[in-house]
């Protein structure tokens, strides 16, 4: 058994999805969505059994190109965090109507299953298809379903689109051009290549275009807050809560591995620019009048973080990275499904139009408030262990940096609870709000244990990644 | 016997027939009558063929001569085809002026 | 050899046909017959052959090349069950015509001599000349036949004139003979210049920049059916010429030359892609999407010596999307008067389907992984990087982009617009090629190397 | 057996809270409280338990469970240290906690959320536990952080109020501030000793050779800029005065007796650190100094009750930094204890005085109430004379040696020290006076419902009342219990046996005296002259600006809040507006150009050809001429 | 090298050639100069009779022969034929535009001046020209040579042809249902 029966059960799943009829289909991309999420733990009960789950088949000669992929700690947990996502993600969505479910549901599937695929594949190229492939199903999910003016919608997720795109693109480029070195797309042969210090230049700058743009990096985030907004919330969740992770999680795979030189070089301008985002998305997300909006520019915040702590190129700095972004990829996805919760009720994510939710849904209400402070990294939850280690990291390359990117405990907690206390606390609001039906609850409390748990016990989680993580960063350190 | 062109020189078929080329091609920018822009690019067309008959003669070869022959047939099908499609031009505009077909553009 | 007999045989048979009456066996048979050329061509592909005092030389890169012709001519005669319903008495006519435009197509690239070369383009030409103002009523068909032919004629003029001169420095029209002295020292200057010319005169044939200014005017006037063959089949039976042309008589391109084709492609590439980028017409569109496309082709000239399989594969790429576009479209706007974006508002709704389709054919047009589209650009970019054109594979990449934001524009349509009208049923043929053309688009997209290492 | 039983001492309140959350709406209000009590009662006697075995054995207990973050050169593991220090915090946490609780099942009896309240409570004593029982910093962070967050539930737990919610959030925020600054803390300690760990940490110290004094005087300060926070200490007091938004037991737990001497208690924990940081000893020395004399100033023209008695432990608190400043830790955590006693007391005694008068604070509105609620008004006066530091009361050892400290290293911070102890007295009896001398001056109808505090009530106050009064015995001048209870974890040996002589008594004579000035001043003004402080819009000079405590709060948002808003609603509208047209802009050019590029395609066969011919020509030109 | 001939000295074959090529060029010229489209077609067949006198003096008068059939007899005459259908005999072209005439101009020049420009910068052609003195372009030759090598590209003209007449039929045949 190795990993491509996971991208199987999806990609089958999709299309059996598609023909199951809009009825059935959300019921059966969740049982998809969970046959998938218990294979993934039966092969990492495999993998932690010490035996090989990675593939590898021959696919183009020439060039050559293979399909090859491979279970490492680092693929296990991000592909556990998208795998385990999923079903929460959909099920989270059984509380809407969607016209057309049928392609709704197998986009999702399809989706996940690109990116699974982008953070298994070892192959550059593999890589890069599903890398791209992952962006059509949002497109249209943000597109299809999502909300707010049509045309407003429309050019917000094309930009979306073409923007990351173009990102993309160079990073082709860059793949290319790698590949006309090392005469294979494999990622341990392109480890192998010694480049000069300008083609790590390039290649640097090329793979950082793809990735700014994804994770996204100011000043490429542009099209974030727009699409988070005009997206259905589904669409929403997938793309902060996974598909961000793709490129930090790229940067840890393949840029920094590919170019150290270059990264060294600009470890000062990288950790300042994913402070800067840092600092930027939280004051910007403080005026934010509509609710995704401002969950958008938080996020924008914690990506900052988050890749500031890869650039940093200590195994703190990279370990409190995966951490976070598996933290932030559930509390994310928690915080806009809370959106979504107020959004069902009360048709509008106008901050402004809400208020004392509290009083009339002292479940949801909790529950909520506990997502707010996971956000916030309060000590015990997942996001703490996180942040801490990243911004230990940071204060080891320097003091000041700790203390700007530390900026984020303080300006979350106000940007974030400012929010909650508009959303949520004051006077009782005339509109009804019934608290949150057993199944919102459901996924809520999925996401809350999972944080905490976590919060509390990473320890199986730093085991998994620690020698994955280590073996990046001897690659990165082979040339001094 | 001995070839003709020692006396006349093939460069200058050559600048004959480039001249007499450029005048066809001057004459299809020129004219808006599609008629003599047909006629402009029979000019191109025998500019060539005198060309090719040149070339014979200086490889005292007979294929230059064979080419011709195909580019008649060539230069009467594409005069068929062109006409028939000048006619139906003809048929529906009532005129054949060129710069009378400007619909398709942007 | 073989093959083009067959092809003109059927021909022929088509016009029996109609002779005796038999009009609704035209298309069935016709289909069937191609069916069968198909297999005759394939069993020609591992024994290259000259025939006639090499005026035919056939071998891996025709075979290939000419199957695929086939394999598009197949979906166009299909598509023309339909698109003729109306023009029943012509039908044959019309099919008759194709197949010997294909004939010509495939005595383009299995040309030995330069006669055969320019009686093929010919052929071809004035076929779609006719085809191109085949809907005598319109005055917009009349006007983009009339164009074509006048602009067409000029362009078969000047690839006459550079034959000749080819022929004034060789002596000969045998390419053999001809690329064999070719290496020698000496050579008359009119040789490069003749090479000129008929390049210049095929880029017109592709559409190539500054060349290209027919194209826009012509898909859109001529009848749709037309324009699906002018942007499919035409422009790769182009480009596979000129690629022959140009690895077979000049062995080794100069630098400056190299330059010419970076700028010819570079230009080609980006006013097709900024062009297209405000029009209203579908067929408008996809021309300059053409114009763009041939850009990309002529990458290959840069790397002539490696890169006919990756022209294989990237014409096959571009055409089997071209033709599920088309399909589309044909459904589209059978009852429209033109083929504005409006016409598709809606599409996702009332035809998911075909919506779907000519979704999957766009992605694969602007080069989205799994398309096979994707993987031609990935080839064409690998090898045009190995050639050391780095900087034009960066204008390309760039030029990607923005395609992307046309393509995208008639995707919209489909999906966010409200429908127009209710529901037109679509014709099963449509269905059967649109899907089996999309279908190996995405196959040729899994399985690459089937195509790329035919030519190895 | 210690684990098992360190264990039941964290997690009963934690139980208590979970129990609660889920259950508490259904069993009722007084089962709620009642088992909200009870978890607490149980992490007290567990105290209690503890308290006598290290009596005993004289050694600490070490508890490690499992390890939770791991950094590269040091793992964080899930620890305890039971230690007297430890002990000694979760005594009075855990019992004046289990008072509180008592108080509040009277006190909350009408709240509708009441089993809310008292899991929040429960949470606090939980997370305070967890902050005095950790074995390394980052275990006390999560305490550190989660008092913080029971502060904000509580300060906000009248929700439908969002000058409350302000409130919490203020506070909350500026805890967030100081919280960053111990991590700097924690993250320089960490790199330079690779542990966390107290024990660890001290032996390293203790043990290494070449500390890098500098980077240590930065940890120490950035945990000092924590401590700052938590304690309320210049320049991150403001939250305190307004967390009085919370229900009055939260103000007398949280707010006076527990939470705010989270400072101290990590102070004193990293004792061994500070000592080697003198500058930031001094820093911490003249900060206490001055936060203790500002906000004595305030407290003397406040009007609201709570409000007086918040800035008067701002006040208390500036006291033992400085006596921290000092590297007097054990002075500092007597007057924690004593203050913790008194302090809960006065608070406890002004929620019977705001109970009976149905949630009026302003003590304009107040007086005359010694008539009807005996028990509060003696309770009350206790505490008050034992902040005033009059004899034999609590205060006054815990204060005097505070300011014999201060005498014998720096005589300007014990004026300054001593001129906010005469301040103390003054306005805490002005408080008395104005509450309950003289007559009533709220309404008719306050006044016909004025009652004692049921028993509930009272008797915490008594308690604390009797404590406050014999607090001090625990650590007499010349026999210091206490002194000799926590030697161990003093490096030092510092304050070798208060050598009592004649200065020691002239300043203690010296503080008493002014306790007693300012009782007179008191008394003459208020009971004399029997002023009652004016209304807000006549108060005028330079009691507007106490009155307005300096304006901070506004200068404050002027510079931080304002400016951040402001930045915030650039960014947004202008900077983010410039970017998005920045990568719109590529598209629009491109578009445009396209706009522009239509116009060449005329239609017209002659241009095409033209343009065919111009190509033609400069290829072959460029091929045949050029070279 | 460009040969200005020297009339005083040249031979006849000379004096004929630049003769004819001054028929061929000035009728040229005038076919296209000339308003009336028959006057066009008129000095486009003189012209052509001038090409036909430049084969003769190549010495090919097959190829001649076929040629005033082809291009006078017949191509002409179609010519011929379609503008009176199409009753253009009278028609005087409106004045056409400033800049289509410029445009006409400049790039007649420039590709004149391109192209000659580009053969005069070429090497002469050293020596005497072969005269193998074999017959190359008797009918005889020329019809071995087309049936033949050619004879592929000859059937293959036939293909063309009959595309032609094809598309010409479809371009022309009216249908049942166009009214």
């Amino acid at each position: 058994m190795n990993v491509s029966v996971l991208l199987i059960i999806l990609l089958v799943g999709s299309f059996a999805t598609y023909f199951a009829g809009d009825k059935l289909a959300s019921k059966v991309a969740l049982l998809f969505s969970l046959f998938a999420l218990g294979t993934s733990i039966a092969l990492l009960n495999i993998y932690n059994a010490g035996e090989n789950i990675s593939c590898f088949k021959f696919w183009i000669n020439n060039p050559s190109i293979s399909y090859s992929l491979t279970a490492d700690g680092l693929s296990i947990i991000m592909l556990l965090l998208t795998i385990a996502l999923t079903p929460l993600i959909i099920y989270s969505s059984f509380g809407n109507e969607y016209k057309n479910a049928k392609s709704f549901y197998a986009l999702i599937l399809f989706m996940t299953f690109a990116m699974s695929g982008t953070f298994l594949a070892s192959d550059g190229l593999l890589y890069y298809i599903f890398w791209e492939l992952s962006l059509i199903p949002i497109y249209f999910i943000a597109l299809i379903w999502g909300n707010g003016d049509t045309e407003e919608r429309k050019k917000a997720v094309v930009k979306f689109f073409i923007y990351t795109l173009a990102g993309s693109l160079f990073m082709l480029i860059a793949f290319v051009y790698l590949y006309q070195k090392a005469g294979s797309f494999l990622i341990q042969d392109l480890y192998k290549l010694e480049l000069s210090r300008m083609e790590q230049f390039w290649i640097f700058w090329a793979f950082f275009l793809a990735y700014a743009i994804k994770i996204p990096i100011i000043p490429f985030h542009t099209w974030q807050a727009k699409v988070y907004q005009k997206a259905p919330t589904v669409g929403t969740m997938l793309l902060s809560g996974i598909m961000l992770k793709m490129g930090l999680y790229s940067v840890l795979r393949w840029q920094l591995p590919l170019t150290p030189i270059a990264a060294r070089t600009y470890l000062p301008i990288l950790i300042g620019l994913g402070i800067a985002g840092v600092i930027y998305g939280s004051i910007v997300a403080l005026r934010q009048k509509d609710l995704k909006k401002l969950l958008a520019y938080s996020s924008l915040a914690h990506v900052g973080l988050i890749a500031a702590g890869a650039y940093t190129l200590t195994i703190d700095g990279l370990r409190g990275a995966v951490l976070q972004m598996i933290a932030h990829g559930f509390v994310v996805v928690g915080l806009f499904f809370a959106a979504e919760i107020v959004y069902r009720r009360y048709e509008t994510r106008t901050i402004a139009d809400m208020g004392g939710i509290r009083t009339q849904a002292p479940k949801f209400a909790s529950m909520f408030m506990i997502l707010v402070l996971a956000s916030v990294a309060l000590p015990t939850t997942f996001n703490f262990v996180g942040e801490f280690t990243v911004l230990y990291s940071l204060s080891q390359i320097n003091l000041w940096f700790a203390l700007l990117g530390g900026t984020t405990i303080i300006l979350g907690a106000y940007y974030m609870l400012k929010m909650y206390q508009q959303v949520m606390l004051g006077e009782t609001n005339t509109k009804v709000f019934a608290d949150v039906t057993s199944h919102e609850g459901l996924v809520l409390v999925i996401i809350i244990a999972v944080l905490f748990f976590f919060g509390l016990y990473p320890r199986p989680i730093n085991e998994l990644i620690t020698p994955c993580l280590d073996q990046i960063l001897r690659t990165i350190n082979k040339i001094q | 016997m001995t070839n003709i062109l020692n006396e006349i020189g093939i460069e200058n078929y050559i600048f004959l027939s480039v001249i007499l080329f450029c005048i066809g091609v001057f004459g299809v920018l020129y004219r808006r009558n599609a008629i003599i822009v047909f006629m402009s690019i029979e000019i191109m067309l025998n500019a060539v063929n005198l060309l090719f008959v040149a070339f014979s003669t200086y490889h005292q070869d007979a294929q230059g001569q064979v080419f011709v022959f195909f580019s008649m047939a060539v230069a009467a099908a594409e005069v068929a085809v062109g006409l028939a499609i000048l006619v139906s031009i003809y048929r529906n505009l009532g005129s054949i002026d060129i710069n009378n077909l400007k619909n398709l553009k942007g | 050899m073989n093959t083009l007999i067959a092809i003109i045989g059927l021909g022929i048979l088509c016009l029996i046909l109609e002779i005796f009456d038999a009009r609704k066996a035209i298309i069935p048979v016709v289909v069937i017959g191609l069916l069968a050329v198909l297999g005759l061509d394939i069993s020609e592909f591992n024994s290259p052959n000259a025939y006639y005092n090499n005026m035919i030389i056939v071998g891996k890169f025709s075979s290939a090349f000419s199957a695929l012709f086939i394999i598009l001519t197949i979906f166009l005669v299909s598509l023309g069950h339909k698109f003729y319903e109306n023009h029943q008495t012509k039908i044959s006519d019309f099919i008759a015509i194709k197949i010997f435009l294909l004939a010509g197509a495939v005595t383009m690239v299995s040309f030995g001599n330069l006669a055969m070369f320019f009686l093929g383009i010919e052929v071809l030409s004035i076929a779609l000349y006719v085809l191109a103002s085949s809907n005598r009523l319109s005055i917009k068909s009349n006007e983009a036949g009339l164009k074509y032919f006048l602009m067409g004629s000029f362009a078969s003029g000047i690839i006459l004139f550079g034959i000749c001169l080819i022929y004034g420095a060789m002596g000969s029209f045998d390419v053999i003979e001809i690329s064999e002295l070719s290496r020698s020292a000496e050579l008359p200057i009119w040789f490069p210049i003749g090479i000129v010319l008929v390049f210049i005169g095929m880029l017109f044939k592709i559409a190539a920049v500054p060349f290209h200014f027919w194209a826009p005017d012509v898909y859109e006037g001529s009848p749709a059916l037309t324009t699906a063959l002018m942007s499919t089949l035409a422009k790769v039976v182009a480009i596979a010429t000129l690629y022959k042309l140009v690895k077979t008589m000049n062995a080794d391109i100069s630098p400056s030359f190299q330059l010419i084709i970076v700028i010819i492609s570079i230009a080609s590439m980006t006013v097709g892609n900024i062009m297209a980028l405000r029009q209203v017409n579908v067929k408008r569109m996809l021309a300059f999407s053409g114009i763009s496309h041939a850009g990309f082709m002529l990458m290959t000239l840069l790397s002539t010596a490696k890169s006919s399989g990756t022209l294989l594969y990237y014409t096959s790429a571009y055409a089997l999307a071209g033709i599920a576009a088309f399909s589309v479209i044909l459904y589209v706007c059978k009852t429209k008067e033109n083929e504005d974006i409006t016409n598709f508002h809606g599409l996702g709704k009332n035809n998911p389907l075909m919506a779907a389709i000519l979704t999957a054919s766009l992605l694969s047009m602007a080069g989205i992984p799994i398309f096979s589209g994707f993987f031609a650009k990935l080839f064409l970019f690998n090898q045009t990087i190995q050639a050391g054109f780095i900087a034009l594979v960066i204008v390309a990449v760039t030029n990607s982009i923005i395609s992307v934001g046309y393509y995208f524009k008639l995707i919209l349509a489909m999906y966010t617009k409200e429908p127009n009208e209710a529901k037109i049923p679509t014709p099963a043929v449509i269905y059967v090629v649109a899907v089996i053309s999309i279908v190996l688009n995405i196959a040729l997209g899994l399985f690459p190397s089937f195509v790329l290492d035919l030519l190895g | 057996m210690n684990t098992n039983l360190a264990l039941l001492l964290l997690l009963a309140p934690f139980l208590g809270f979970l129990f609660n959350i889920f259950f508490g709406k259904k069993i009722g209000k007084s089962a709620s409280g009642i088992i909200g009590t009870l978890t607490v009662v149980v992490s007290f006697v567990a105290t209690l338990v503890f308290l006598l075995q290290i009596n005993e054995t004289k050694e600490a207990i070490q508890i490690e469970l499992f390890n939770w973050i791991q950094i590269s050169n040091f793992r964080v593991n899930f620890g305890f240290l039971l230690d007297q220090l430890s002990i000694l915090w979760l005594l009075f946490v855990t019992g004046i906690g289990s008072l509180i609780h008592l108080y509040s099942i009277s006190y909350m009896h009408d709240d509708e959320n009441m089993h809310k309240f008292f899991a929040y409570l429960n949470l606090f004593i939980f997370f305070m536990i967890a902050l005095v029982i950790a074995s390394n910093l980052l275990v006390l962070f999560i305490g550190w952080e989660g008092v913080g967050l029971c502060s904000y539930l509580l300060i906000g737990f009248w929700h439908k109020n969002q000058e409350y919610n302000d409130a919490a959030k203020k506070a909350f925020i500026m805890n967030r501030i100081g919280d960053l600054g111990l991590l700097i803390g924690i993250f320089i300690i960490g790199s330079l000793f690779s542990t966390l760990d107290y024990t660890t940490l001290k032996t390293a110290i203790a043990t290494s050779s070449n500390l890098d004094i500098t980077m240590l005087s930065v940890a120490a300060f950035a945990l000092f800029i924590g401590a700052c926070g938590k304690s309320a200490q210049i320049p991150l007091y403001t939250w305190l005065p307004d967390a009085m938004a919370g229900p009055t037991p939260v103000s007398a737990l949280i707010h006076a007796a527990t939470m705010v001497t989270a400072g101290i208690f990590m102070v004193t924990r990293l004792n061994f650190v500070f000592d080697l940081a003198p500058e930031v000893q001094n820093i911490i020395a003249i900060v206490g100094a001055v936060t203790s004399l500002v906000a004595a100033t305030i407290a003397l023209v406040q009007t609201d009750i709570k409000k007086v008695l918040a800035y008067s432990t701002v006040s208390q608190l500036g006291l033992m930094f400085l006596a921290l400043g000092f590297g007097a830790y054990e002075i500092a955590v007597f007057h924690v204890i004593t203050h913790a006693f008194f302090k809960a007391c006065l608070f406890l005694g002004s929620g019977s005085v705001i109970h009976a008068l149905h949630g009026e604070q302003d003590m304009r509105k107040m007086g005359g109430l010694k008539k009807v609620m005996g028990i509060t008004f003696i309770t009350f006066l206790l505490s008050s004379l034992a902040i005033s530091g009059i004899p034999p009361f609590s205060g006054f050892f815990s204060k005097d040696e505070i300011l014999m400290t201060a005498f014998h290293n720096n005589i300007a911070l014990w004026v300054i020290a001593s001129l906010a102890s005469l301040m103390t007295a003054f306005y805490m009896f002005r408080l008395l006076y104005l509450t309950f001398f003289k007559e009533f001056r709220g309404t008719e109808h306050q006044k016909n419902h004025l009652h004692e505090s049921p028993a509930l009530i009272t008797f915490p106050l008594i308690v604390l009342a009797i404590l406050a009064t014999i607090g001090g015995l625990i650590s007499l001048p010349t026999n210091s219990w206490l002194s000799g209870y926590l030697a161990p974890l003093f490096s030092k040996e510092v304050h070798e046996a208060h050598h009592f002589g004649t200065t020691e008594y002239t300043l203690m004579a010296v503080a008493v005296l002014g306790g007693l000035i300012g009782i007179t001043i008191a008394f003459v003004k208020y009971i004399k002259q029997n002023q009652v402080p004016a209304e807000d819009a006549e108060i005028t000079g330079f009691a507007k600006v106490l009155y307005n405590k300096y304006y901070v709060d506004e200068i404050y948002d002027a510079i931080f809040v304002n400016s951040v808003n402001g930045l915030s609603r650039f960014f947004r509208d202008y900077v983010e507006t410039a970017l998005s047209a920045a990568v719109f802009g590529l598209g629009k050019v491109t578009n445009e150009l396209s706009y522009q590029g239509k116009k060449l395609q005329t239609g017209s066969i002659g241009f095409y050809l033209f343009v065919f011919v111009l190509g033609l020509c400069s290829i072959v030109t460029y091929l045949f001429l050029a070279q | 090298m460009i040969h200005i001939p020297d009339f005083a000295h040249a031979s006849t074959v000379q004096i004929i050639f630049c003769f004819l090529a001054f028929i061929t060029v000035i009728t040229a010229f005038l076919a296209i100069f000339s308003r009336n489209p028959i006057h066009s077609a008129l000095y486009l067949v003189i012209s052509f009779f001038s090409i036909a006198g430049h084969y003769l003096l190549l010495n090919s008068q097959f190829l001649a022969i076929v040629h005033v059939i082809v291009y006078s007899g017949a191509i002409m005459i179609l010519f011929l034929f379609t503008i009176m259908l199409m009753n253009l005999n009278k028609q005087n072209e409106v004045h056409k535009p400033r800049i289509t005439r410029l445009g006409a101009i400049v790039s007649f020049c420039l590709i004149c001046i391109v192209l000659i420009l580009v053969f005069i910068n070429s090497k002469p052609i050293a020596g005497e020209y072969i005269a193998t003195g074999e017959d190359y372009q008797s009918i005889k030759v020329l019809g071995r040579v087309l049936l033949n090598e050619y004879m592929v590209p000859f059937e293959f003209a036939s293909i063309l042809l009959l595309t032609a007449m094809i598309g010409v039929v479809l371009l022309s045949k009216k249908e049942k249902t166009e009214k």
